[in-house]
Order: C-alpha cells, then structure tokens, then sequence
C-alpha cells in the first residue's frame, strides 16, 4: 500500500501501447504488405521483412469477471509470448508468431467456452451497453439480449460465410452508447411511457433546466400541493428522456411499456457507399426475458434474407437499396406501420420524392 | 399611333439584336397598335436605367362573383405612363396540352386588341394564356367576350389553379394515361375551387403521361399525377440490334445507367429483371423504336411540391403508388376532395399542403385522410427514434391486449 | 357586342381541347409507335397506322403580341391545316402531315425571326417570369435577362448536339415563379437589402401577420412617432421578401443590391436518377441590363464544362455528381465561398458526410 | 464466501446455456471472490422478473483533483442488497490500439479483485477499461494503485473523453498515418481537459487508420481522424490477375462497385482514373495482395458526429479534407484548441460540438475557426436561396468597392 507521504501521481495519461507491443510488431511496425483468412477467426498478416504475424480471434462477453482476464492473461503467456489485444468490437485477439500454436490456442479457448470467428465476411460481436447491469436509463437489459442474439446466430460468427459484413449493435436506451445508429442491424431499447413526475422534484433539478431539456416542449411549469413542480404534456411525449437525464426525478422505466425496437441498413466504412444511419424496421417488441424470443427471432430474419439475397460485398443497406424498401418489407414479412414514417426535423427529405417505383410483382 | 423605339428606348433596342426573337419587338409591334405598349416600352426603358421596376401590388381586382383570374397592377408613375396607371393581367384557362386552331388564336387577338394592351405571355409558368395588362373597367368586357367564346379565367389567389398536362396520347408513344382528358375532366369539375378562393393557399395539379413528367409536375404542383405501368416492358429485340448496330453503346449508355441496374445485354439479347425496374424511363427513352412501357398503365400521385417560401422548396412526393385513370376519375376526384377538406380544416393561412403535411406528419396525414401507408411512399423508414405512440398501458390493464 | 339582356355565361372551364386537335392526331391519338428526331427542331411521329406526324419547333419569346400570334395562325393556315400548339417551355410547334412542307415553314419562321430547334439533347426556351415588365417584387428582368443568354446560347438550340437535354430556368425573385429550383441551370433574381418600413404601413398591413410572415423572426413590432408600425433587425434578414408578400409597405427592390444567382444541377424527370434541387453555383452577379454580361457568361462557361466534360445522357446534376463538387468550381473557375453552404433548415445534411473525397490531382 | 446462482437465478441460468460465452458465467465467476458480484447477480435476476433496472443516478463522485472517470450508481433497494447499495464504475484510459502483457492485464485484475467488484468490461463503447461497481471510499485507493503501476482515468461528463484508435500501423498493411502514437499523444497533451470537466459538453476523439474506419469514428467521434492518400493506388498486376484467377470477378464485384465508377479492368490490365477515386477502399479491401492505399498518406479531419439526444443523430462532415500528420502533431492540436476556444465561448450546456455548427452554420463556424472554406466539406452547395448578406450598398457608397 502506498504511504501517506508519497505524493499523489495525477495526470499521467495512459501507459505507452508501445510496453504492450509483441515484438514481431515492434519489429514490422507500420510495414505490412497483405493479410489473408487462413479460417473463420484466424489471419495472418504478412510483413514486407516476409515475417508472418498470426491473429485468432474469439469471442468474448465484454462482460468480464478478473478470473476470465486472468485466463486469458495465461493462454497469452502459452501461446503469445505474452501478448494479445482487444478489438474495438470487444473481442479478444490473440497475436501468435508461431501456427502450431494456432489449434491449441483455439482448443483452449473451446474448452472455455470462447469460439473463434468473426473475421472477414462474418458477423462479428454486438457492440452494446450495460443494461439492468448498470444504468439508471435501461429499458432492455444489454448482456442478455446480446447473449440470446448470438447463441442463435453464432454459426455466422463461427462457421458460414456471408456476402459481406454484418454489424449488430444494441443500446438499451435513446442515449444510444451502443452507437446503434450506424449499424446494419440494431437493437434499440425504448421506452413508451412518459416520464413520471416525482414527488419532491423541485428539490433535487431546477425547473427551468428541466422544461428547457425537452425538445418537444412537453414540459411546463406547475405547482402541486404548494410545491413548485413541472407537468407533462403526454401527448408532445416522444421518449427521448432527454428530461431524465437532466433531472433523475423523472423516471421513464415502466415495465409494461419499456421494449426494443430494430433497426437496419445503417453502416460506418467509406467502402463502396458512404456511411449512413440505421432506419427502423420494427418499432416495438416487448421485453421478454431471459431469451427474448421476438428478438431473437425478428434479427434471425433479417439476416437471413440478407444472407440469402445479397450479392458478394454487399452490407446490408446496399442490399436494401438495391431491392428497395417495400421489398424488404415484403421479404422480412415485417409490416409496414405509420411509425416508419418520419415525423421529426428532416421527416420530408425522406418522403418518396420521385416516381421510381417498383410496381406489381 | 405614336411611333416607338428610335433613340426613346436605346438599351431596350440593344435586344432585338441576335438571333433569338425579341420581346422587345413583341412590345414594339403591339405599340403600333396600342398606346399601352408604347408606355409600357417607355417605363421597361426606364427600369433597365435605373434597374428597378415600377409595380405596385393591385389589391383586389377582378370580374364579378370570381375572386381569382386578375392580377391587379399599378405603375408607380402613373402621371407620367398614364396609359398603364392601371395594367392588370388577365389568366385564362388554356385547353389541355396547349392545343389551337388558328381561328381560336384570332379569336383571342381579337379580344384582346379591342380591350387591353395587345400583349400577352403564351403562356404563363402555370399554363395560362396571360394576357398582359389592362385596366379595371375593361375587366368585365373582357371577361364577357371571353365566356362569349367559350373561354374562362384561370385562378389567382387561394384557389385551385388551372390544371395543365403534358402533350400526353396527342403526339406521345408513352403516354400511360389520357392526360388531356383527365386535365379538362377536373378542370371543369373543380370550377368552383378554381375561381372562388377558399383554400388556404394555391393548389396546383400537373399531369405528366410518364415519369419523364415534361409538364415538370413533380417540381410545381401540390398534386403531381406521372403515369407510369406495372407490367413489362415491350421489347422488341430487332430493334435494340437495330440500336446497337447504329452506334448506341447498349451496355454503357443504357445498362450501366438504369438507376437498379436490372438490364442485361448480352451482345445480342436485352432482357429485364422487371420486378425490379422503378419505371425510370431511361433504357425506353435511349430506344424508342425498340421499347415501350408495359401494357398495365396507370399513374402515381405525389402530393405537395412548391417554391422556397419560406421554409426550402418541395417536391412532391408519392401518395398512391399506382392507380388506374379512367373516366369519371372518381376515385381520384374523392380523393382530392378528402385531401383538400383536411387542409382547409387543419392547415394554416398561406399553408401549401406540402408544408401541411411536414407539420403534422406525413403518418397523420394519411390517417387523416383515410390511406393505408405503404413502402413505397417513403425514399426510407425514419432514422430517428422519436416516435409518438399515442397510447401506453396501465398497471391493472389487461396485459394482454395490444394497444388500446 | 353582347346585349344587356344576356346571361352572364361563368364557370365554363377551358374549351375541349378536342376542338382543336388535328385529324391524324385525333385519328391516332394515344397509338403512336416512336418518334425520331429528323434535324434540329423536326421530329416525327409514327402511329401504329403508320400515319407520320411532323413537329416543327420554333423558339418563342413568350411575351408575344397579338401581331405576331396572328402571323403563327397564318402559318398553321399555310401548312398545317390551321392546327398549331405550344409547349410547357413557351415554344410553339406546328404539326405537320406534309413533310415538304417543313422546309418552307422553317424559312418563313426564319424570315420572321423564330430559330427551329429545341429537341432532343438541345438546350431548349428558358422558362422564366414577368420582371420588370410586370411584376413588384422583382429584383431583375426576366425577359431581357433571356434574350441575352439565348442570344449567346442560339446554337445549342439551333444546332449543335449536346451530351443529354440542358432545362435553363429563370425567376425574378425568391418566389420562384419559373420554378428554377429543379433546373439544370437556374438564374435566380436576388434582393440583398432588407426591407425598407413605410410610413403608414399600419394604415395597409395587419401589424401581427407582418411579424408572423417572417420565418426568422427578424420582424418586431415597433412604435414610431406615436404611430404602430414594425421595425426589422437587418442582421436576421435574408431576403426571402416574404413580408413584402404579405404587406407591400416593405419594398425590398432596390437598384444598388438587387441582382442574380446562379444555380446549377437540378433535375425534374425520373430518367435515371431522381428529380433533384438545383443547388448554388455563384451567389451573386450584378444586374447589368440590357445584356447582362455577367450572366450570360457565367452560363456560357458552365453550359461548356458540361457540354465538353459530360457523357451521353448525362445531364447536369449527374455530370457534377460523377466528377465531384470540387472539380466543379475548378473547371468553372467559380470561387467557392461561404455563402455556398447550406445554412438553413436542413444544412447539415449537406455537409460532407463521409471520407470519400478526390484528393490530389 | 456465499455460493450464488442455483436455483436462485433461475432466469439468468437461462442464459448460461447455448454457444456464445455468457455473461452470467462471468458474473458467477466474480461471485466466487467477491461478494457485490454475488448480489449483482440476484439484483439482476429481479430485474428479468420485473422487467425493469433498479439503478439510480449516483451524482458527482470520484476521485480528488478529477472531475470526471467515475459513473455513480446507487441501487435503490439497498437494503436488501448492501453490497452494492453504492456501485460506482471506474472509467480507466486503455493503451492506444487496446493491446496488453499478460502482466499488465493481472497487475489489473490484482488491483480491481482488491478494491472492486471483480467485474469489467474490456473494453466500454467508449475504449476505456471499465471496472464495474465500487464503493465510494474505494475510489482514491482504487485510483492510488491504478496510477502507481501507470495506469489513469478516463472521461466522463463534459470532459474530453479517452481518444480511441484502431490497430493501425501495429498489424495493418492499410494504416495511412500512425494512430495509436497519435492517440497516445492526444491522450497525454490533454490530460487536464480529460480530467477536469470544462466543456459545454463531451467531446470524442477517434482515429481510424483508413477510410474502413474500424473504430467507427465517423459515427461516433466529435473529431473523426480517418487515414487517407492523395496520390495513386498501388497496383500490382500480377496479383491482379491471380485474384481474378483465384475467382473475383473483378467486373462485377470491384469495377462496378467503385462509388465513381473511376476503374477499368479489360481482363489483363486493372487501370484507375485515380483523380476521380474517392479513397472508398473498396478494391484495395476486395484485393490486399494486389492493391495498396498511395504512398503520399494522410488523414481527413471531420467533426460532430453523435448520438441522437435530441435533435437527431449526426455523422461528422469534413473539416480538413487532407492532412500530413507527423509528431508533434502541432497544427491538428492547435485546430483542435480553436474548436474549443469558440465552442467553450459559443456553445450552449449540453450541446456538441456538431450541434453548434448546425446551429451557428458551418460558414460561420469556419470563419470562426480561421479555416478556409473549400467545396470539399459539403454533398453539394445549398438548395435554398437563403443567404444571409451581412452588409449592403447604400446610396452614396462608392459604387466601384466591392462588398465593403
Ligand atoms: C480488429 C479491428 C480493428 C481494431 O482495432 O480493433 C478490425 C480489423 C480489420 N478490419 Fe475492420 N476491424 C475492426 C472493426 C471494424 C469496424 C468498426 C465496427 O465494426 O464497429 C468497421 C466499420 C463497420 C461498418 O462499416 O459499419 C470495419 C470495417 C472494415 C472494412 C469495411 C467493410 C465494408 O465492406 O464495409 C474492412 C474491409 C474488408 O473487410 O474487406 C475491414 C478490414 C479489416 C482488416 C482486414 C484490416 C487489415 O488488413 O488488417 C482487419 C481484420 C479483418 C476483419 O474482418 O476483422 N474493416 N472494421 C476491428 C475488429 C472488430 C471485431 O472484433 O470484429
Ligand atoms: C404569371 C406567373 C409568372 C409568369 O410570368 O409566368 C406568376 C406571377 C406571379 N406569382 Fe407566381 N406566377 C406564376 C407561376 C408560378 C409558379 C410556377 C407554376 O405554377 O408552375 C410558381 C412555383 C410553383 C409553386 O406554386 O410553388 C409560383 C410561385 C409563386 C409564389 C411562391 C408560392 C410558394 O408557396 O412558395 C408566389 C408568392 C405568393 O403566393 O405570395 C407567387 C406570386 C406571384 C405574383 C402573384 C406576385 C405576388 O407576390 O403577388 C406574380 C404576379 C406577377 C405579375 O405581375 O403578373 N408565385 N408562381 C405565373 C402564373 C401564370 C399562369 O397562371 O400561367
Ligand atoms: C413538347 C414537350 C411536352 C409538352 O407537352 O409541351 C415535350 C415533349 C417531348 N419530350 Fe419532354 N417535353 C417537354 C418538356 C419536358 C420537360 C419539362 C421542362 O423542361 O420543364 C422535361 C423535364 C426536364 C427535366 O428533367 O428537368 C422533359 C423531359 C423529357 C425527357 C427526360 C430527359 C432526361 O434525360 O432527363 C425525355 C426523354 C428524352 O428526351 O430522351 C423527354 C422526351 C420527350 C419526347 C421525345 C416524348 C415523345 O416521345 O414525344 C417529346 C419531344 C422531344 C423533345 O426533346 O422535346 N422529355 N420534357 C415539352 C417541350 C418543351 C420544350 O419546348 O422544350
Ligand atoms: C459505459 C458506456 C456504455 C458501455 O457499456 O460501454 C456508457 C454509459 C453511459 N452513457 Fe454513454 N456510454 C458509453 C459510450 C457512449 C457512446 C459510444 C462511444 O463513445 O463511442 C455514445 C454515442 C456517441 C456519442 O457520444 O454521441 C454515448 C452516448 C451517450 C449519451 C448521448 C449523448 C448525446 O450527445 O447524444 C448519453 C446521455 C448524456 O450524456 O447525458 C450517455 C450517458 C451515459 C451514462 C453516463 C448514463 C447517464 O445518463 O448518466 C451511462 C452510464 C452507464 C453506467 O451505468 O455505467 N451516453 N455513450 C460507454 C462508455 C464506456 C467508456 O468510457 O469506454
Ligand atoms: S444506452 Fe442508455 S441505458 Fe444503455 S448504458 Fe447508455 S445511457 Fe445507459
Ligand atoms: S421524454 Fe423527451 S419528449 Fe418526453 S417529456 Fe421528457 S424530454 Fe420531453
Ligand atoms: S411526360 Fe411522358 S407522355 Fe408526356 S410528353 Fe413527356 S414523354 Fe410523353
Ligand atoms: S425503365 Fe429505368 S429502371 Fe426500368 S429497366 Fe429501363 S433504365 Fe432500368
Ligand atoms: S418570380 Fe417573383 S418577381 Fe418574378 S413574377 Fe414571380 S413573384 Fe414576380
Ligand atoms: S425579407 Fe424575409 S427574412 Fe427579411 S424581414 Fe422580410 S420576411 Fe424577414
Ligand atoms: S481503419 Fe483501416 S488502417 Fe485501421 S485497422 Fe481498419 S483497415 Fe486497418
Ligand atoms: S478506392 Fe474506391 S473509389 Fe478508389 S478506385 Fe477503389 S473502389 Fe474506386
């Protein structure tokens, strides 16, 4: 334990990654020549110097205990010299120079539950949040949904092969940590009920702060009993909770109405077509756990219809684009409600403002 | 007649040099024969000096038991260009496609040259004949010589204004509905609406008999009615070797530019993946002789198209995504009925029923107006979350029933 | 003359178009096979009968006088059994049934001043407004403005073949009566000053509805001299003239400010791609009357980027969107400003939203 | 130490079972060692009951000095599940790239099995190490020992939060500049507007290598830094062919594919017309053995994007389309510090950078932030004719000036 004495050490940064580099790397940095999938979650990455740098990368819940840290900490020390690495998807990576290592390394991770894919043309791990695990502003669960998803679409990450990429992600809320809104499928938690005004408000947010956080204007001044408080005016309500997360005595959660929604077509590569949001495909399921059948069940269709029609390279907005909407709809045997329809700032500029239609079929 | 031109109107005699007609010559011909034009050539000299324009706002002039049709002008000289102190315009409905005979065309000159300036724009933006500048007491006469002769007066104002069309089936192979006919049909339908303002703002109808829309229709109406089909298209494959073989690139001038890329030539054969083909016209457009639109013809209705003011310009955008138009039109005349009792309800003053349905919503809109939303009314689903459900359950209700 | 006793004869409608349709067109109307364009202006159409319609199209000044219409109908008695119609671009077209005839009628449209052409992939009329010949809300001429760029523009007309159709659209003010938001090339006429309060303005306008007219809330209501009137906060201003609609005591015409923009790429048919706005090229040219130099070569030189650069069936829009905005103002030597970017109600969904740019060259 | 799981979490057991590796193995696991994970663990499993979180807002905790780099929780059912009654999350700066030693990955473990729940994530949405739930009066020793083995907090609030990068340069042949030393270096020079809360609201910095932007930056970063080149793809025709060989298509799949159409491939010899390619990666993605990214590399610089609360989403739009990005990195710094300066003066609380540029106009904006405007950062110019002239002509001015 540190001594009092000691001078307290503040702002010192993040350690160099160059202490964690493999040496192979050290030795490659910045002059690679190609890479190859040799096998679902296994490349190689070849360097000009003609040194062969192996990657297999497995599966991980994000969602770790220090055992697990700790586990992977020695198939590293077995295998990798020590050295592995996280993927902005929250899988692991494991950094080999040796591929004989490349089968044990991948038995161990089996008998630990952990399967290796999700490089290439595959699905890879869902970017999510934390759910009931740890915020206030959940209205799904976040481990579980993800979990329920991907035990039933692990073939994808695991085995087949696909048209192109396909990037889930959930947010268990509006405030979208999860960044689902670029994603070719999202999962988004939603509440449906307006937030309830709690007792004692005026105690805790100032009011004026409260009704300017609401961008419908849904929020007024009032007093109750004598005590300063605000009123919601529940049919200018669309959920944002942008109120809650200004003042906490304005709770949104309800577990009659909280629910997900899907959503599709959205993509963040420059590749072929430019980056573009997610649309909304499904506007409510319900909460259903611990397996969230509905949820399971809706983005197992979506990707099997994409799967099954898209040509080689082709995410699945550009799939989208290429059929058109009422053809997704159509394929998916999603219907077509009034809430696909855009109401807010921009909702005209994505009208049908032209008469290329597809007719009959 | 006083003469005009010479040294009074030096910059506006700089354009009847070159080679497009002048409409400084236009002005100078009717100032032979009436002063109006004299004064107005005098006044237009004017403002290209002083680069201003010398028009007042008419308020509201017009014949008896019309409200629209005139549009009302004064100079702001008038001492000085006493002719044209009062010089309002006079709209007058066109027949459909812009078709004449020589002696209705002297018929019109005629009216015009014993009640007004002898000018006249053939036609207006909106597809009038516009005859251009009169005073208040030649209206009536005007307008009784007119009717006399089996014209009318278009719109001006908050009313409908006169419907126009492409030259459609008159002269064109692609024509998928009877555009002529069905221009006159509501034209004369929509009487009422067309000369006794009542809206909320101008309503605009354009029909274009395909997706070409060379009435621009998509861009300047609030209902834009494209023809279009929901079948095949007629191939004849002789003559796309035809085509080919007189030196249209078939693969890169006509393949690689269909919008989804659903035509395939093999160098001898086109074929058409025609479920996917949004009716674009290109490929048809390319070869003439060798294809044409599908026999099923119809149109699409796109609501809502407008100039910038004030908040940006509109294009119309897809209503019902294909119907078939035939005499009496019913279904389409109940539908603009429907469509025009929830505007002139909800819609505010100077409102275009584009803007409308940006306010409330176009989901609402299509409650409102008793349509089921389809896919095909939307470029794409909504990318935000913002959702307003109107109903929410209770604790205590029966979980489970939908919402209620 | 009419008599007293008439009735009043009202809500007739148009008459039937039918009464003014050539025989063949009657006899073959809606059964025409193709049409081929036979030399600038001429084109035929075949019917399934195989009857052969001939259009000759003349360009027209629109603004016409009762002489010279009254020479159009000599000509139709001449050759085209008295039958004669205009197009939704103000040019007339004479429908002939005797081919020889064409050539004849052309040399008498010639003698007359009126160039035949227009068809195919020809710049055609320029739609355009009233101006200073008509209108109070102008902020240039319309039709001088015309006859000098048709002047210069003539042979594209009359003779030269270009890349795909070019539409030329001219407004006099914001209101946009030539509807040139959806043109290839758009000439806009532009105030640059606010408007200027009139005394007694009171005494015509409703003061609220003036205050409301204003979409930026530049417009207060004020109090001058004991008298209620508005008073305008100039830095708000941006011209739209939409008070001036609603109260003509805010003139905004003014000769020191007033002038052009020019605006390029808009679109109305669905061919290929689909209808589309016309978007800002230069902010603003003087009004130079009666030639309006500025302008006639600031379309000159963009008509000839496009009509050099761009490929078979490519009109303006999709040219620019093929080589890119950047390439755009270099080949037209258009300095980009400021004022080119969209800061209005739905600006930043014209920024550039992704990484795929031309760099170098 | 209590066992959990059993029959007491009989929902969450659910999700032990199937391939994909589970969390609630996870949480059992940390329930073994440590008592806060066991009640996490049945907190959880009320929640799948209820259908509804039980966490509340934690208000400001964390650490001395530091504003920022703690998230507090409180439950609010402390009673019944005391261990967690506080459950604070650590927020701690990953290595640039998210690369590890065995050691380094224990020493963190050692650290969080002493002062924490035994729980993480590797890594938060964000990047950062976040170790899940703590007590309040655990915080500073937490901290003490994170810092003594070189290890400090991350964002959170109206803070700087950790920049992030991809792989990068460390195992990608495609890395057009160097982004972990880049994000190393960010990460230190900033470490006061990290750690110290100043801001109008958060700001994110990613640093994608390429335009595949593998860390999401365009959507996720208020400055995007995305890898690019200005000069010519490298081509190996060799490998070319052995790709077509091996089976691409190279017509269909790449060719056709490219954004600008700017390829051409004749079965022998692939040829671009690199002046109209937009950097999408597409053929250098489709074939890593025969094409490489030019030599002459870069970076593009965009700005604003975020989640939709409550104006609606936004993806970064260009700032700078092209930038040579060497250590020290003083012109990026110095562009990122005017950003601040007129967004910390500007911006209004709780507004992104992104929103403030819609809101004051990106014109503006850059002429706030002495850029140049170039037509590189837009789609396309503005559709609408609303431009706000600051100054105007009055009578008497020097007509000759211009815009004075
Ligand atoms: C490891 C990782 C970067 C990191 O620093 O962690 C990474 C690594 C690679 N990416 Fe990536 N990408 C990684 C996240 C991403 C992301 C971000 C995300 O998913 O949130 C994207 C943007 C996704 C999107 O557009 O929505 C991304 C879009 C790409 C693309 C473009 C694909 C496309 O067609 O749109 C490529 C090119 C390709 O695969 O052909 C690519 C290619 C690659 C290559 C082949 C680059 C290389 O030569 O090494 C790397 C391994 C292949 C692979 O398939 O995983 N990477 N890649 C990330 C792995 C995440 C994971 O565990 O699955
Ligand atoms: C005569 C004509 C221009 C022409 O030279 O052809 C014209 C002339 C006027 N228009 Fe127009 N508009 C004319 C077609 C249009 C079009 C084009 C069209 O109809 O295809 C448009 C754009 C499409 C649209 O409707 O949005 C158009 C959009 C406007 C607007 C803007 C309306 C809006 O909602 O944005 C105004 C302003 C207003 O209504 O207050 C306007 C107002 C006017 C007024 C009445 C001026 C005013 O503020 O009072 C002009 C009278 C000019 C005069 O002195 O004669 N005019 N106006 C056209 C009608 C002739 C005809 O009946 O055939
Ligand atoms: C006569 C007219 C209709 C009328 O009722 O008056 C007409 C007639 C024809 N149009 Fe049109 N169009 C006419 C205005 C339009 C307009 C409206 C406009 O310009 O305001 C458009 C939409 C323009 C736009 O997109 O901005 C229009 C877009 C087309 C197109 C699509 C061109 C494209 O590639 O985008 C075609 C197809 C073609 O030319 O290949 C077409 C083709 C035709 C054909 C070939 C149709 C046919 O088979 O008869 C006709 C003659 C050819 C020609 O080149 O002029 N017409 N055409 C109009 C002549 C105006 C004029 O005097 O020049
Ligand atoms: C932990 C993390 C989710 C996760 O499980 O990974 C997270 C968790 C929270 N985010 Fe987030 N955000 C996290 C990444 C994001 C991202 C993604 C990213 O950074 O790439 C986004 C979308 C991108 C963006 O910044 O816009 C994101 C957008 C938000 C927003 C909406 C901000 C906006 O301007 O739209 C909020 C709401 C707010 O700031 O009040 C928010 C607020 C929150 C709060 C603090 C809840 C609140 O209202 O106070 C969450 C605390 C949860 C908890 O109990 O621990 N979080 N948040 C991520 C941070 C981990 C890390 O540091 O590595
Ligand atoms: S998405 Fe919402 S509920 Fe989920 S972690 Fe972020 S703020 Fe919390
Ligand atoms: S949830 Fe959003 S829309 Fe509803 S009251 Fe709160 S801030 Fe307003
Ligand atoms: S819109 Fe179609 S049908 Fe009408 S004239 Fe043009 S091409 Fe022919
Ligand atoms: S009409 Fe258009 S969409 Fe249809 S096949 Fe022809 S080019 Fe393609
Ligand atoms: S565009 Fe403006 S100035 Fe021109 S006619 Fe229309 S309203 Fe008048
Ligand atoms: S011109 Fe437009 S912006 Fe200016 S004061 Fe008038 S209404 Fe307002
Ligand atoms: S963004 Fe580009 S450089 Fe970075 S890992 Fe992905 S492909 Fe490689
Ligand atoms: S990088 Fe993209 S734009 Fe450039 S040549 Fe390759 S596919 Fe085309």
């Amino acid at each position: 334990m540190a001594t009092a004495t000691e001078p307290r050490r503040t702002d010192i940064g993040p350690p160099s990654y160059e202490r964690f580099l493999p040496p192979i790397i050290k030795k490659n940095y910045g002059k690679w020549k190609y890479h190859e999938i040799l096998r679902p979650g296994v490349m190689v990455h070849v360097a000009a110097s003609g040194d062969r740098l192996f990657t297999v990368r497995a599966a991980s819940p994000r969602l770790l205990s220090i055992t697990r840290i700790r586990k992977y900490a020695d198939f590293a020390d077995k295998y990798c010299g020590g050295h592995l690495r996280f993927t902005s998807r929250n899988n692991v990576e494991f950094l080999l120079t040796e591929e004989a290592n490349i089968e044990p390394l991948i038995k161990d991770l089996a008998a630990l539950g952990h399967a290796v894919g999700g490089i290439g043309n595959a699905i890879s791990n869902i970017v999510h949040t934390q759910g009931w695990v740890h915020c206030h502003s959940a209205a799904t669960d976040a481990s579980g949904v993800v979990k329920a998803v991907m035990d039933d679409l692990h073939p994808y990450f695991a085995e087949r092969t696909l048209p192109g990429k396909l990037r889930i992600a959930l947010a268990c809320c509006l405030n979208m940590c999860g960044a689902v809104h670029c994603s070719d499928i999202a999962i988004l938690g939603i509440h449906r009920r307006p937030p309830r005004v709690q007792g004692g408000l005026n105690k805790i947010c100032e009011i004026p702060n409260v009704v300017a956080s609401c961008p419908t204007a849904a929020i007024r001044p009032a007093n109750v009993d004598g005590q300063p408080t605000v009123e919601i005016d529940e049919d200018n309500c669309m959920f944002c909770a942008n109120c809650f997360s200004v003042c906490p005595a304005l709770p949104m959660a309800d577990p009659l109405n909280d629910g997900l929604s899907i959503w599709v077509g959205g993509k963040v590569s420059n590749a072929r077509t430019e980056p573009t949001f997610s649309k909304l495909a499904i506007p409510f399921l319900p909460n259903n756990p611990p397996r969230w059948p509905e949820v399971v069940q809706a983005v197992r269709t979506i990707v099997d219809v994409w799967a099954n029609g898209a040509r080689r390279f082709e995410r699945m907005g550009e799939f989208i684009a290429r059929i058109g909407w009422p053809r997704f709809f159509e394929l998916t045997g999603i219907e077509f409600t009034k809430e696909h329809i855009d109401d807010y700032r921009h909702a005209g500029l994505t009208y049908k403002r032209s008469a290329q239609i597809r007719h009959g079929r | 007649m006083a003469k005009s031109g010479g040294n009074g109107t030096p910059m506006l005699d700089e354009l009847e040099k070159g080679p497009w007609p002048s409409f400084v010559t236009q002005i100078k011909e009717a100032a032979e024969i009436k002063e109006q034009a004299q004064d107005l050539l005098k006044l237009l000299e004017r403002s290209y000096h002083e680069k201003i324009g010398h028009w007042k706002h008419g308020g509201i002039v017009g014949v008896l038991g019309y409200g629209g049709g005139v549009i009302g002008r004064y100079n702001d000289l008038q001492s000085e260009y006493p002719s044209i102190a009062h010089f309002h315009t006079l709209r007058v409905n066109m027949p459909s496609g812009w078709f004449y005979t020589s002696e209705a065309l002297r018929t019109i000159c005629d009216i015009w040259e014993r009640h007004g300036s002898g000018l006249t724009n053939m036609h207006g933006s909106t597809g009038d004949i516009i005859l251009l500048g009169t005073s208040t007491d030649e209206l009536e006469p005007t307008f009784k010589e007119l009717t006399d002769n089996d014209f009318d007066l278009g719109g001006s104002g908050s009313d409908l204004r006169t419907p126009s069309c492409c030259v459609g089936p008159a002269r064109c192979e692609w024509a998928c509905y009877d555009t002529l006919h069905i221009t006159n049909d509501l034209t004369h339908h929509f009487q009422d609406e067309l000369h006794r303002p009542a809206f909320p703002y101008k309503f605009k109808i354009k029909c274009a008999g395909c997706p070409n829309d060379c009435v621009a229709s998509i861009a300047r109406a609030d209902m834009s009615i494209i023809g279009t089909w929901r079948d095949d298209i007629q191939i004849d494959q002789k003559e796309v070797t035809a085509a080919a073989k007189a030196g249209l690139d078939i693969q890169k001038d006509v393949c690689a530019r269909c919008p989804t890329q659903c035509m395939d030539w093999d160098g001898k054969q086109l074929s058409i993946d025609n479920a996917n083909c949004v009716k674009c016209m290109h490929c048809i457009n390319a070869m003439p002789r060798a294809l044409q639109p599908g026999k099923d013809r119809g149109a699409t209705i796109l609501l809502g198209a407008k100039a910038p003011i004030v908040e940006g310009a509109l294009l119309s955008s897809v209503l019902v995504p294909f119907i078939k138009l035939e005499p009496p039109y019913d279904e389409l005349k109940d539908l603009i009925e429907r469509i025009w009792e929830f505007w002139g309800e909800h819609g505010k003053n100077r409102e275009r029923v584009g803007e409308l349905i940006q306010r409330v919503g176009l989901g609402n809109f299509l409650e409102a107006i008793e349509i089921e939303p389809v896919p095909q009314m939307i470029a794409h689903p909504r990318e935000n979350p913002y959702v307003f459900y109107d109903e929410y359950f209770e604790e205590g209700d029966d979980e489970s029933e939908d919402d209620q």
